[in-house]
């Protein structure tokens, strides 16, 4: 254990679990303290969640496509709730087909997540990051 | 759950219960049952998905069939009508969005609306309830294949009432098949009696000599599904939706990459569906099949892609099943252009043409491996049947409650997920560990072999990594997830 | 002719031959044997085409190969890197040019000087010849993957000597199978001379130690050829290599699209070479075989051509050859794009990969398959054999004058061109006339009912209407040419 | 019989067969009389053949894509040898590769073909072309 706690959830109505479940796997692995929501999950599940957990970072996955309207205004729900500092990543195919990956990239930043990951990405590509986001030594 | 029974629904008492579903949205008041059935009297008989199903089963032949849906009605038609003259599609698609089938309207709403504004879809499908009665039967008079609703949902009563009214003749999904995969938090003995209420209506216009076909979604979550899953699935609801008056019925399963497995799966599906319907007495629903590409992750690249679209389709055609839903070379990368969603039509129907005078021919391995399924899916059957106190309906909800059905890596809280998927040295899906699925002695020692088998290849312990190495590996260009 | 026999040439008499062929171009100079013998014992093992393949056989893997060549050096060095890091390919080619394959060095030269004058290749493959030892070289340095020479030169003697003194360790070709399907007036008896001449060079690199792959082209002319036909001109050439001292061949055979057909043909294809092998006492020559996909016309769109190349992957894992030589999706359309020819060989490694740990069942009808083909071979090879008073150069001759041995579609005046090949009604290869192929009257009953069996499908009397629409089927989107 | 002669035949080292024997077979089916010299087929041959037969029409194939090399000075062959107004068709893959039809067609209009046809052109898509341009009527 590592001393680091997340929240994991995939957002809206999104009920792609199969990621979700590997992740979590993945990220008890790799030492971190995991809370998973699992699917279908809403923004105020995210923050109640994160408050009572005290989380270090959420990470949000949106897999099918609507996360634009999804996660407008997460950030700012944090905010409100009095935790608006804490880490935001996310994950999946977040737009409706294939659109260039920096446009994408660029409007979820934009919406206040601290990092945007493209689809398929492996457990193994992300983790290392994210440690040293929240400074743990390997 | 006590007010549960797989008796047929009595058509007087349903009504009150139609009138508020049809209030749900403002849309349902468009729903004119009399004159539905009159404007389907008047469809040719080309545009019925039953019948066309029908025929292609009596000649031996498979379909194509694609998946799509986009918010905005133009471009929606303008999208199938590609799909049908460029691709081919035998039979057409609307796949809704995922705001529909969580029955949330007020958030189709709103995406349809930026949709239009922003010019491009930002929903995932076609908001059929949002666009009402009017609007999707323009997509029925202006298009020439058959029309099915594909989705999603636990409760789309509302979505039937208005499809079908438009003119739809196929509409997919099932109790359990559009709940345990689709939700996390609706009991199943709510979505079972939402679906009869679907099954029921499509009851009614069967009464009016109008028949729709019915279709459980066969690849539940799409991912290491062995067959006896989805087939006890398949059989359950194909008995449910029989007993409320449906006459065509397609069972569904999802590619699972053993050509052995798959022929077996595909050939296996009407024989268990048939056997459990004749032990209620029921002999006049027509059985036919669909076999589904790989439901599961893709390859990033589009040769790639094809590779596995192309695979799924020689499994249909040697199966011989009535239709294939064909994936794209786009699956990894996000909803497919159109040009990206013929392009898996086409390759998919050259494949199938080029094999359509060949089958998988008979031999033993073939014959075991259908023996395996079909015992298998009858332990599960009859276990359910015996929870249920012979009822399909209650033992369905009392099954999952004991684990006695449990589909891998589904979302729901009504799945126990205790069981543990992985493929075989040859690739075929197995169990690592089957929770409680009702297995005989005999079945367990099956799996367990075949796994010792693939785990001395491998030369390590058969256990979890197996299952993720398994997840990924046909995204990474191989079937079986060997160790590296 | 009277000089033709199958005899082992004698290495020493043969050397004023060598300094003939040496001096028809200028680059023959450069060759110098116990350079090259030395130079080939330093390339590292995994550059060796022989031991590839062996190793590939041993694991009951199948490698893939594409073909691929450019005129000028950089950019054929720069395609074939491309093919193996993107592409992923196992094993790469060099196609030849149609100059060089004519020994027509000074307008290839001419070809190779345009072609750097405009900037892209004006010759459909590499001119080796003119490139010359020290530039071929380079490609074996540069390259990880064993290179393999492609081409269908009657006369390739030169070609021969400079590409294996450069380091290239497989070349394709044969005197029956580079003669038949690409020359009008080459008698067989000179080209197969002219390539006891080249497995004799083999047969000198291997009592250095140094073991040089043989491929006999198995497709012929790609279009309807059946496996009694192919499988006769390999297991000769494999004979007539092998008593030049050849130690490892590869039997080729052309995917025809039916399964069970295809399956049967890449088995058989070793056991009868054995066979035949053995008769001669040669049981020293490592066997592998490639089976190539469809060889005919292809499809005009690149997903339906991905089809195509996807089938024949699995006809190729399925059977287990050990190499799959792989089409693009540009096939129709003219030579591939560097990126076309990745696409293929990226969607065939899917393929394959998936199947990698399925075989194709043993089932009765795979059984027949494969006894025909046998049978048909047998019969063919054995009058062969009496015609040439039991040796195979002088019988091969004799046959091709008698018809005993008759490619369909062959532009060669030495070929019979009296069989007409036509699709049963699965789509399998059979013969709607054998002209003078030695058939037993099983046989051609077996080929009659084949053939009187599609008729009564389609309602058409059997003829040549079948071969003319059956050569377009694969183009259009179908196997079999069914009447429209 | 339509009592028009054509001179088919694949050029230079060329030896794709089948596309010409398909052919042989359907132009005589349509009527004319065909003189297939088949594959491998010279300049010198070409115009021998057409002189020798009284052709209407020259057919030539080429598929490999070395046309642009192989036919150059055909015309002025023709011409030399004093029937410079014969009827010169081409078809098959022409140059090398995929490159825009209609430079390719241009291309081969300026070396003096009468008609340019492109790859896959079926027998049913130039047999009515050919019958109208040599006055034949149906
Ligand atoms: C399996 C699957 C399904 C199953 C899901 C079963 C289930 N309940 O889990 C079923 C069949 C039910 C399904 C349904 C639908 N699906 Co779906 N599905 C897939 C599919 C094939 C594989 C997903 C998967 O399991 N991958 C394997 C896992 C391990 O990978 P993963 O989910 O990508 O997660 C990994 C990474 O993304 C990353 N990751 C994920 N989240 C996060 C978060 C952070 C912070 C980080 C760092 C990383 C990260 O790590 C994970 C582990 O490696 C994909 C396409 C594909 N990838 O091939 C489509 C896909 C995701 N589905 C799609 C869609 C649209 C749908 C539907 C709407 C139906 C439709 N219109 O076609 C419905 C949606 C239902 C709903 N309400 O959500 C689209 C999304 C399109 C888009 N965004 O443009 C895809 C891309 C297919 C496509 N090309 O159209 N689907
Ligand atoms: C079969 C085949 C072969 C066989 C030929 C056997 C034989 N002796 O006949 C073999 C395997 C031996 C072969 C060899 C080669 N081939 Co080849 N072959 C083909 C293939 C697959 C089919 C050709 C065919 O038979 N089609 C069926 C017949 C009925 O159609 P057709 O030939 O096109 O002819 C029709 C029309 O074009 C038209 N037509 C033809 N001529 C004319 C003339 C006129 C006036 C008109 C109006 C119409 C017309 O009518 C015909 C009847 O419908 C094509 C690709 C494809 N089309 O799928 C490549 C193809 C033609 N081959 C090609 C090449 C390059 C070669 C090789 C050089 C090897 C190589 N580098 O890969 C050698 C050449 C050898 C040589 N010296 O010529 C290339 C040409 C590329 C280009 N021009 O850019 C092609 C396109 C494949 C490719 N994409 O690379 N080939």
């Amino acid at each position: 254990m590592n001393g680091k706690t997340l929240v994991l959830g995939v957002i809206g109505s999104d009920v792609h679990a199969v990621g979700n479940k590997i992740l979590e796997i993945a990220l008890k692995e790799a030492g971190f303290r995991v809370v998973n929501l699992g699917v279908l999950v809403s923004q105020k599940e995210f923050v109640e969640a994160a408050i009572e957990t005290a989380a270090d970072a959420v990470l949000v996955s949106s897999l099918y496509g609507h996360a634009e309207i999804d996660c407008r205004g997460l950030r700012e729900a944090f905010i409100e709730a009095g935790i608006g500092d804490i880490r935001l990543y996310i994950g999946g195919y977040l737009v409706v087909g294939n659109q260039p990956w920096e446009e994408t990239k660029a409007k979820f930043e934009a919406m206040g997540f601290d990092r945007v990951y493209p689809p398929n990405t492996l457990p193994e590509d992300f983790i290392p990051e994210l440690k040293q986001d929240l400074g743990i030594e390997e | 759950m006590d007010y549960l029974s797989s008796e047929k629904l009595d058509w007087e008492q349903m009504q009150q219960e139609r009138q508020a579903v049809l209030r749900t949205w403002e849309t349902g008041r468009e729903v004119n049952l009399e004159e539905a059935v009159e404007f389907h009297s008047t469809l040719p008989p080309s545009k019925n998905f039953a019948r066309r199903m029908g025929e292609a089963k009596a000649r031996g032949i498979t379909l194509t069939q694609p998946r799509a849906g986009v918010a905005d009605l133009r471009s929606h038609l303008e999208l199938l009508q590609y799909l049908a003259s460029e691709g081919e599609a035998d039979l057409l698609p609307t796949t809704i969005d995922s705001y529909t089938r969580q029955n949330r309207y007020e958030e189709a709403e709103k995406g349809l609306d930026e949709s239009r504004k922003v010019g491009r879809s930002l929903l995932n499908g076609f908001p059929a309830v949002n666009h009402g009665v009017k609007s999707c039967r323009t997509l029925v008079k202006e298009l020439s294949p058959p029309l099915q609703v594909r989705h999603g949902t636990p409760d789309a009563r509302l979505l039937a009432e208005i499809t079908l009214a438009a003119g739809f003749t196929a509409f997919e999904g099932g109790g359990i098949s559009y709940n345990i995969p689709y939700a996390k938090q609706v009991p199943l003995a709510d979505s079972i009696r939402a679906w009869q209420y679907v099954d029921r209506l499509v009851g009614y216009y069967a009464e009016q000599g109008i028949i729709i076909n019915r279709e459980p979604f066969g690849p539940l979550t799409g991912t290491l599904v062995a067959p006896c899953i989805s087939h006890s699935v398949a059989v359950i609801e194909a008995v449910l939706a029989a007993k409320q008056g449906v006459k065509s019925i397609t069972l569904g399963y999802g590619q699972c990459g053993n050509l052995i497995q798959d022929v077996a799966a595909i050939q296996t599906l009407p024989v268990l569906a048939e056997e459990y319907l004749r032990r209620e007495g029921i002999t006049d629903v027509e059985l036919t099949t669909v076999l589904h590409q790989w439901m599961g992750g893709f390859p990033t690249d589009e040769p790639r892609s094809f590779g596995v679209i192309s695979l799924g389709g020689a499994a249909a055609a040697l199966s011989k099943a009535t239709k294939v839903i064909v994936k794209t070379p786009h699956e990894a990368l996000g909803i497919p252009t159109k040009e990206a969603n013929a392009a898996g039509l086409k390759a998919t129907k050259q494949v199938i043409n080029m094999l359509r005078d060949q089958s998988f021919p008979e031999c033993a391995q073939l014959a075991q491996e259908r023996e395996i399924i079909m015992q298998e899916t009858r332990e599960i059957l009859d276990k359910t049947l015996e929870l249920g106190d012979g009822d399909f309906a209650l033992g369905a909800v009392r099954a999952f409650q004991a684990g006695v059905i449990d589909v891998p890596f589904a979302p729901s809280v009504y799945n126990a997920g205790r069981t543990m998927p992985a493929r075989d040295n040859e690739g075929a899906v197995r169990f690592l560990a089957w929770g409680s699925l009702p297995f005989s002695k005999e079945i367990q020692e099956f799996h367990k072999e075949k796994l010792a088998e693939r785990a001395r290849f491998e030369e390590r312990t058969p256990g979890f990594q197996f299952v993720i190495d398994d997840v990924y590996a046909i995204g990474k260009g191989m079937l079986v997830g060997r160790p590296r």
